[in-house]
């Protein structure tokens, strides 16, 4: 509902739904008219996503103005005595953010495909770009979303598309089978996140985000007990309370799912099969964190349940130190990426549990800038290095390739976080939320652990990797003549570069804190929005009825506590892997090593289960159908012919015989019926 | 007078006997004076009854019957005549052709 | 009369066709077969009726005409639609103008008589929608049979005797079935109705007139009933246990016979159990709910596993379709606008949808001449439109939204999980489960054929070298098709191959985007049903 | 036939005894005109003229009985003539089974004219078949125990010789002499049974048995052997187990037109009677006490379409299958004996006798099929119709709707009846004889489906061309698969007469 009505701030949420429509029609023309096209639909694309971008901005500003939107624009179905289902726009601060990240990272990973595909002369261009269109708008119809029903059709949308980009390369036999087991994996996860949709539907009769008869706000009001709507919610036979946190662990199965979180992280690593401007847009910036935005979108109905909180926070903590654990030892650029990328995720979930609503937000906004700028970087390396990815390939790429060299250690310094790069200041306001709540809440504190100890991990495997990729010799041949990198490619690398140096300064907590300056801008632009979906509300929340309460402890103790150890860690990097030839020193890991690279044999077990476990049940299944119930089918009518058989016997052509039987069958049908009428009584 | 009981109980026996020459004959013309055996019992039953009601239809019937039964026979002679043609035999078990 | 004409006019075509010589009747019944079509749409377009066709609601396109006088009872000629039929009707009228363009290239002999057969079909099911007196309806259901039985047993592969043999018997002994139970219940009834007008028996059973029939009460009699109607229906649905049938009969026909035995013919069971189990005996329905809900559950799961156990393409999209129509079981149970709306949602969707789908496996079937999953793979270099319409068709399968698949499961678990039957939530749930299953099966069988190097292994294809490797990939690697030397053979499908399958998958897609074009009369034509059921 | 909707319930103008039997005196007068012919012209071998001239007489004789029937005729409650001091009784009931058996005796006559050519005693063979028609019709009208018995005797021996017509060949011969010997038995069980019927009443009239036993008798064991030794003679003509031993072997082995004409005329022949002495004589109402012959059918329905159906099932020749399939169909007629006193009696009764007229053409229409086959010498078993449908479509077709028809399958009439009759029997609470229906109706499908497979879906082996297409035997063909079709849409043209003259029984 927008609250100043003035006409430039309703025209701008009037035209917001074309930050979604652009790229869908972009989508169209790649897809219908894209080989016919110059740059087969890159150039529909770009503009498209460029388009979004300033839509998106535009409504930024509005929203800025503190005019928020909440309206339905298309009712699917409409049913008298039922709820209906509809689609709809939520713009409020959250939204805007997000939707600035995603149309800006879709346009400059736009831009960058012209060098990463279009130079490189791939086949199946429109395809590509038409994947891309789709995704896009997806991805921004998600984060527009008013109801949790639409948020579900996109988030399965967007893994449609997943699984299209991941498997651009179809000839070759991985990439379809990542595309497979992404889809899958996170299926199961979505498995979940439906059961919980449709059981939001059956508990409070609507999925809507915000407003008076949102679903977080009937259950608020259910829980305390003041009536209202929310008064009488059927809850299966459970406690309100419990029943809604079944309901949050439920949608959480998807934010699992697509958000990478132990144990449905498995598909991730794979899905790096698919280009490197995909991995950047798809499973780094933007897609992977729709779980995380998921959450962070229904706070409201988390911040009801201490339980599913707690789940969330140990959950994220431990993917955090988990995945980074794994990245320690991978030899192939992207793959360091990708366990990084579900080590990060894993910080913004921690910090979501633990109560740092606005800590998670800000990780989220900052690693999708900087992750973007690393894949991009990676991509830019792989471009260079004619599709090699293997960093013991490498070495030496600084002075061949500078631009790239700087903005991707720009970037490496924020993913490790260290000041005054943008990660430094999002995981530090994540891991103090976790300290400061979790002084209170043992479950907190082991997550807080978990998230700390992965710091240093990611100082290190970060700096392996830069230092593997661009320092010391180069060790290969391609690694000495690297391929020259265009304008597309360098330009978005630049920008993000800028980005991941300074947006950490949008929220600089220990500063604010140790200053007392009003700098925290993070925190006041997500204070405001709607009735009921700002962090302000949330906060009270999670007070009153999950029972959060914050140490007093200054943020500049956890900061340096933290900073040391991300230090630490690169140090120890640069201690093993800054010579010219630097050695293979994870062998000295021994059993360990094996059981990193192997990845803790996660997806070991979990192949096992949806192959072995899966098929074989399938198979027994099939040769109970075959043996038994058709076998009892094909049983009657076999016997059914059998007996015909017999019975045409009695037809033994000898007319005595008839005579016989038929004088035995008068006499059998006398004494059967005469029996019955009493004829010998 | 003879009771009718009695004339039931001849013509049951009669019928037995017939009906017994027709399980056990094989041979066509056996058969045949088998059925006129049974037919006969009938009859015996028809006039016995007919006296005893004081009414002539069943001695009328009786007629009837007497007179369909040579029909019968002579139908049935003509084919025992081309059974023994074809078949060489006036057993009846012997033609057994069709069976089943 | 519109109804009669449209009947009669499939009746026609399939005379008309039937003696045209060979070589013109491929086109002549795809000609023909729009005249029905273009009717049907107009029948929709001017859809006037309201309400439930059985509960006293406003038919459209109503004909009754006395027909024979049965003892006691009247039968008439009564035709006419409601919001629940009228989907139905256009579903199948669509359905066959597809199939018959789908048999332009694999049926290359008899066609005149295939065809002929195929509108004789057309008018059977469309017959079956339409009919209101349970006379009526029933000829048309059993004259279904006909058809599909010289369908499957002429046309059909390997095994194709059995298969027919096997579905004919089967499902008339189903047939028998339900019309015992049905005429039980019509003795039961006594005089308060005098016709097998189905309006007339549904509301005379739902104001309690049943008493006794044959010294049984008449609480046994209605059970007892239900349970024949029930048992009667699943086979056609099918139902596990009743559901083997299908994927001999699936395997065996001919692809266009596939798209219409999975798109409509199983609708019909659906339908008949809508009409008659769900519409006239609600109480038994509601009593044993959960037991009907475990049937429904069975199916779903049983259904996916065996689908995700087989090798044959048409054997995967013939179980799934056991899984599928488990969903309209458990939406029928719910009693719910969602539940039994969805559910009605979903037996149009999934009539598009896998007619999508076996429309795709027969194009593909065409060049290969094998639908084994093992012998192919790549097929994306060689057919990059029908592996579109088949990741298409495949996705919405699996309920990704947007499509009408994600709508019809999504309108069905709704209405089930908050019904208030015992157990629903657990029912739904485990139901839902379904859709992983379903995308693993689909999933793997996709990547298995479509995805990878190409390369095909058949007998049939002939030999000679692979002109062309395909794409240039991107490190350079060149895809490699000459491995099994029968490239040549595999062209990209004819463009009336693909015209079926293009029209499918977009009314997939419109009423995925907008269901309210047929949702809209079916709550219509459902509300009735639970207001008077009791239901939420 | 459009004036036969409405039955005319008023009793008709009162006509003469001569018009009433008009079906039967042409009948017999044609038969005795052929004999003439063959008497003046033994060595006539103008075959058409003896064809023409017996279509002629049945003919005549069927456009005479729908005359009747369209003027009402004997029809409605109480209207039925008593001829003869009710020996004869013409109502509704008679006149359609007169309608089955000229129809019947029609299309045979009119095939026989393509199956007999070149063969000997021509005029014979009509004359035999037109005799039996007149017994037939006579059953039909048949008012007392001794008409009865003598048209029953009158309908049968003509049968016997045409069943042993080859009489150079061995299987007829067989045929012949079973069917006789069987026959022989079964008459002279029957004719006991009426002497026994006769002695506990005193009377042969039916309705005067009827009012005899409505009083009580004493004598009920005598009384219930006679009923169910009278019921024997039925079985024997209806081919009911166990009196059936005769009907596959003569099937099987007498001329196919012959095997159409004793399985459907006949048939409905022996039903007709059946159900006039059982519903008028031994009513329930007077007899169900001590003499429950509704068990008796009950029992004989369910044997009779399970051992008919199952033997059916494994056959390898079409005609011995169609033989046993007759048997089975049997069983579903028995039905409507056996559900009678349920309180539907005009509805079963009615299912039934709409069952054998519908039976009347398609069964017909089936072994007119076979003669065809037997025309062109194709051979007997299935496996010979192989790929017959492409060398003859059209008569394949119309195979194809005798088949379906006699499964049950809307395209025939057939559906329409067998799913009457199962109505019938649910209606009366006899729901384990609807269950039996079931199954046997399930594996009948079987069975007729590998007929129309063997057509339709097996290639020919091309060892055999089919020479000619004959008229008479293609008109039959096709005239009866054009009935059987039209009776499906057009079924209340019969059901409506049939249910009416049904009731009329009871009234």
């Amino acid at each position: 509902m927008a609250e100043t009505a003035t006409s430039t701030v309703a025209f701008a949420f009037e035209v917001a739904p074309a930050i979604a429509i652009l790229p869908l029609a972009s989508f169209v023309i790649a897809l219908f008219a894209g080989k016919y096209l110059p740059k087969r639909g890159a150039l529909a694309g770009i503009t498209a996503t460029g388009g979004s971008l300033l839509l998106s901005l535009w409504v930024m500003l509005t929203v800025a103005g503190g005019a928020y939107y909440n309206e339905e624009i298309y009712t699917l179905v409409s049913t008298p005595d039922s709820f209906d289902l509809h689609f709809g726009l939520l713009l409020d601060p959250l939204s805007a953010l997000m939707l600035v990240i995603v149309s800006l990272v879709a346009f400059l990973v736009h831009l960058f495909s012209l060098g990463y595909m279009n130079d490189e002369g791939e086949p199946g261009l429109p395809r590509y770009y038409a994947g891309l269109g789709l995704f896009t708008f997806s991805m921004l119809s998600f984060v527009l979303s008013d109801n949790l029903f639409m948020s579900f059709v996109f988030f399965e949308l967007v893994g449609l598309c997943s699984w299209l980009l991941i498997g651009h390369w179809y000839r070759e036999d991985a990439p379809p089978s990542a595309a497979k087991k992404a889809f899958l994996v996170t299926r199961f996860g979505d498995y979940f996140f439906l059961v919980g949709v449709v059981a939001i539907f059956a508990t409070f009769g609507t999925a809507t985000f915000a407003g008076a008869e949102s679903f977080p706000t009937l259950a608020e009001e259910a829980l305390a007990g003041s009536g209202g709507a929310g008064g009488e919610l059927p809850t299966f036979g459970l406690s309100a309370q419990g029943w809604f946190t079944v309901l949050g662990l439920l949608v959480l199965g998807g934010v699992l799912g697509k958000s990478a979180q132990f144990p449905l992280h498995t598909w991730l690593p794979d899905a790096m099969e698919g280009p490197t401007p995909v991995s950047a847009l798809i499973h780094a910036a933007t897609m992977v964190a729709a779980g995380v935005y998921l959450v962070a979108r229904m706070y409201g109905f988390y911040a009801l349940s201490p339980t599913a909180l707690a789940i969330v926070a140990f959950v994220g903590g431990f993917t955090a130190l988990f995945a980074a654990s794994m990245a320690v030892v991978k030899r192939d650029v992207k793959q360091v990426l990708a366990y990084s990328t579900i080590s990060q995720y894993g910080y913004m979930m921690l910090g979501l549990g633990a109560g740092g609503y606005v800590a998670a937000v800000f990780h989220l906004m900052t690693h999708a800038f900087f992750k973007a700028l690393l894949f991009l970087g990676a991509g830019a390396v792989i471009i260079a290095m004619h599709h090699r990815q293997d960093m013991w390939e490498m070495g030496g790429l600084k002075n061949k390739l500078p631009v790239t060299y700087y903005t991707f250690l720009a970037g490496s310094l924020a993913l490790a976080g260290i000041v005054p790069f943008a990660g430094f200041w999002s995981k530090d306001e994540v891991l103090y939320e976790a300290l400061v709540h979790g002084l209170n809440d043992p479950l907190l504190l082991a997550a807080y652990l978990m998230g700390l100890t992965a710091v240093f991990f990611t100082g290190f495997y970060t700096f392996r990797m830069v230092l593997l990729t661009f320092h010391g010799e180069p060790r290969t041949h391609t690694a000495r003549n690297p391929h020259s990198l265009g304008w597309s490619v360098k330009t978005p690398l630049v920008v993000l570069g800028i980005l991941a140096t300074v947006i950490g300064l949008a929220n600089m907590t220990p500063i604010a804190e140790a200053t007392g300056l009003e700098i925290e801008f993070l925190h006041t632009w997500l204070e405001h929005g709607l009735e009921g979906v700002n962090s302000e509300h949330y906060g009270e929340v999670l007070e009153t009825v999950a029972g959060y309460s914050a140490a007093e402890l200054s943020p500049l103790l956890a900061a340096v506590f933290s900073l040391s150890l991300a230090l630490a860690g690169a140090g120890l990097a640069y201690r093993l892997y800054s010579g010219d030839r630097p050695e293979h020193h994870t062998d000295r890991l021994g059993a360990a090593k094996r059981l990193l690279t192997d990845n803790y044999y996660q997806d070991e077990y979990q192949v096992w289960i949806a192959q072995t476990l899966g098929t074989g049940v399938a198979r027994a299944s099939d040769r109970f159908d075959q043996g038994v119930v058709d076998g009892v089918v094909n049983g009657v009518s076999s016997v059914s012919l059998f007996s015909g058989d017999r019975v045409r016997r009695v037809q033994t052509g000898i007319v005595s015989n008839y005579a016989t039987l038929l004088t035995l069958g008068l006499v059998a049908l006398l004494v059967g019926v005469g029996l019955a009428g009493g004829w010998f009584l | 007078m003879v009771a009718v009981q009695y004339y039931l109980l001849l013509s049951a026996a009669i019928f037995c006997i017939g009906l017994f020459g027709i399980l056990t004959r094989r041979n066509a013309l056996f058969f045949l004076m088998s059925v006129e055996l049974m037919l006969n019992a009938a009859n015996i039953n028809l006039v016995a009854f007919s006296f005893q009601y004081g009414n002539l239809t069943g001695q009328v019937f009786s007629l009837f019957i007497t007179a369909l039964a040579a029909a019968e026979v002579a139908v049935g002679i003509g084919i025992v005549l081309v059974l023994y043609r074809n078949f060489g035999d006036v057993d009846v078990t012997k033609a057994t052709t069709l069976r089943w | 009369m519109i109804l009669e004409l449209l009947i009669g006019l499939c009746l026609v075509g399939a005379v008309v066709v039937f003696v045209a010589p060979n070589r013109y009747a491929s086109k002549l019944a795809a000609g023909w077969s729009l005249l029905p079509l273009a009717l049907s749409v107009f029948m929709y377009a001017t859809f006037d009726g309201q309400s439930n066709a059985l509960l006293g609601g406003q038919l459209a396109y109503e004909t009754m005409v006395s027909w024979v006088s049965l003892g006691p009872y009247a039968l008439n000629w009564h035709v006419g639609l409601d919001g629940i039929s009228m989907p139905l009707v256009a579903l199948s009228t669509v359905l066959t103008t597809a199939a018959i363009l789908a048999a332009w290239t694999p049926i290359e002999e008899r066609e005149s008589q295939f065809y002929g057969l195929v509108l004789f079909l057309e008018a059977s099911l469309v017959g079956v929608f339409a009919a209101l007196d349970f006379f009526v309806w029933f000829v048309f259901w059993e004259a279904v049979l006909v058809p599909m039985f010289f369908l499957v047993a002429i046309w059909g592969g390997p095994r194709r005797k059995y298969a027919a043999i096997k579905f004919f018997v089967y499902t008339n002994v189903a047939s028998l079935v339900l019309f015992i139970g049905f005429f039980a219940l019509v003795f039961g009834l006594g005089n308060s109705i005098n016709s097998l007008d189905l309006p007339a028996i549904a509301q005379a059973l739902r104001t309690g007139q049943l008493s006794a029939v044959g010294g049984v009460a008449p609480e046994t009699l209605k059970v007892a009933a239900f349970v024949a109607l029930f048992a009667g229906f699943a086979v056609k649905v099918p139902v596990v246990p009743f559901h083997t049938w299908l994927p001999d009969a699936h395997v065996e026909a001919p692809t266009p016979v596939s798209v219409l035995l999975a798109g409509v013919l199983l609708k019909v069971g659906t339908y008949a159990l809508l009409r008659f189990n769900f519409t006239m005996l609600p109480d038994v329905a509601r009593q044993y709910a959960a037991i009907i809900a475990l049937f429904a559950v069975v199916s779903v799961i049983y259904g996916a596993l065996l689908a995700l156990a087989q090798q044959d393409l048409k054997r995967i999209v013939a179980y799934s379709s056991v899984s599928s129509m488990g969903y309209v079981i458990l939406g029928l149970v719910a009693y719910t606008v969602y539940g039994v709306g969805g559910a009605t949602f979903q037996m149009i969707s999934h009539g598009l949808i896998s007619g999508l789908l076996f429309a795709c496996v027969g194009v593909i079937y065409n060049t290969t001449h094998t639908r084994m999953v093992g012998d192919m793979s790549g097929m994306a270099d060689r057919m990059p439109v029908t592996t579109s319409m088949f990741v298409a068709g495949a996705f919405a399968y699996m309920g990704l939204p947007l499509t009408s698949g994600f709508l019809g499961e999504y309108f069905v678990f709704l209405g089930t999980f908050g019904a208030d039957f015992p157990g629903a939530p657990w029912f739904t749930a485990i139901a839902m489960f379904g859709i992983v299953i379903v995308a693993g099966y689909l999933l793997f069988a996709m990547q298995r054929t479509l995805f990878g190097s190409f390369g095909v292994e058949t007998d049939h294809a002939g030999s000679g070298a692979v002109t062309d490797g395909g794409e240039r990939t991107h490190n350079g690697r060149r895809a490699n098709g000459g491995e099994h030397e029968h490239g040549d053979v595999i062209s990209p499908a004819a463009a009336h191959d693909i015209a079926p399958l293009a029209i499918l998958l977009a009314l997939v897609i419109v009423l995925g985007i907008a269901p309210e074009i047929s949702f809209a009369m079916i709550r219509d034509a459902v509300s009735p049903l639970l207001a008077a059921g009791g239901g939420g | 036939m459009a004036g036969l909707t409405l039955p005319v319930l008023q009793t008709a103008p009162p006509i003469s005894d001569w018009v009433a039997v008009a079906p039967v005196l042409l009948l017999g007068l044609t038969a005795l005109a052929l004999f003439v012919v063959d008497s003046i012209d033994p060595d006539s071998s103008n075959s058409a003229a003896l064809a023409g001239t017996a279509a002629a007489g049945t003919l005549l004789a069927l456009v005479a009985t729908l005359l009747l029937l369209a003027g009402g005729v004997g029809q409605g409650q109480g209207g039925a003539l008593r001829l003869y001091g009710g020996q004869l009784i013409i109502d509704g009931m008679a006149l359609f089974f007169t309608v089955i058996f000229t129809s019947v005796a029609t299309l045979v006559i009119v095939a026989s004219y393509d199956y007999l050519r070149d063969r000997v005693y021509q005029a014979e063979y009509y004359m035999l078949m037109l005799l039996a028609a007149t017994g037939m019709a006579l059953m039909a009208a048949a008012g007392s125990l001794a008409t009865v018995f003598v048209s029953l005797e009158l309908a049968s021996l003509p049968s016997y010789a045409l069943v042993a017509f080859m009489k150079d060949n061995r299987g007829s011969v067989e045929a012949g002499l079973k069917y006789f010997l069987i026959g022989a038995l079964s008459s002279a069980i029957f004719a006991y049974g009426i002497s026994l019927v006769y002695g506990v009443t005193g009377q042969l009239g039916l309705e005067a048995i009827a009012q005899q036993l409505s009083g009580g008798t004493q004598l009920v064991g005598v009384l219930g052997v006679g009923v169910l030794m009278v019921a024997g003679g039925f079985a024997f003509k209806t081919a009911s187990v166990p009196f059936h031993f005769w009907a596959p072997e003569a099937y099987e082995g007498a001329p196919a037109p012959v095997s159409a004409f004793l399985s459907s005329a006949s048939k409905a022949a022996g039903f007709v009677v059946a159900f006039r002495v059982f519903a008028v004589a031994f009513s329930p109402e007077a007899v169900a006490q001590s003499v429950d012959w509704t068990l008796a059918f009950w029992l004989l329905a369910a044997v009779t379409m399970t051992v008919g159906n199952f033997a059916a099932a494994t056959q390898d020749k079409v005609k011995r299958m169609l033989a046993y399939s007759s048997v089975g169909h049997a069983g579903y007629v028995l039905i409507g004996l056996a559900a009678l006193g349920g309180g539907q009696d005009g509805l079963v009764l009615g299912a039934s006798m709409l069952h054998l007229l519908v039976y009347g053409f398609m069964n017909t229409g089936a072994f007119l099929f076979v003669a065809l086959a037997e025309y062109w010498e194709v051979g007997r078993t299935f496996e010979d119709y192989n790929g017959l449908g492409q060398q003859a479509p059209i008569a394949c077709v119309a195979m194809s709707v005798f088949m379906l028809s006699l499964a049950g399958i809307p395209v025939g009439g057939g559906f329409m009846s067998k799913y009457f009759i199962l109505i019938g029997a649910v209606g009366t609470g006899h729901f384990v004889l609807a269950a039996l229906l079931l199954v046997n109706s399930a594996l009948s499908l079987y069975y007729y489906s590998r007929v129309l497979r063997a057509l339709w879906v097996e290639d020919s082996d091309g060892s055999v061309a089919i020479e000619g297409y004959p008229l008479g035997l293609y008109a039959a063909v096709v005239g009866a698969a054009i009935v059987t079709f039209l009776l499906l849409p057009g079924v209340f043209l019969a059901s409506d007469v049939a249910t009416a003259a049904a009731s009329a029984l009871f009234a």
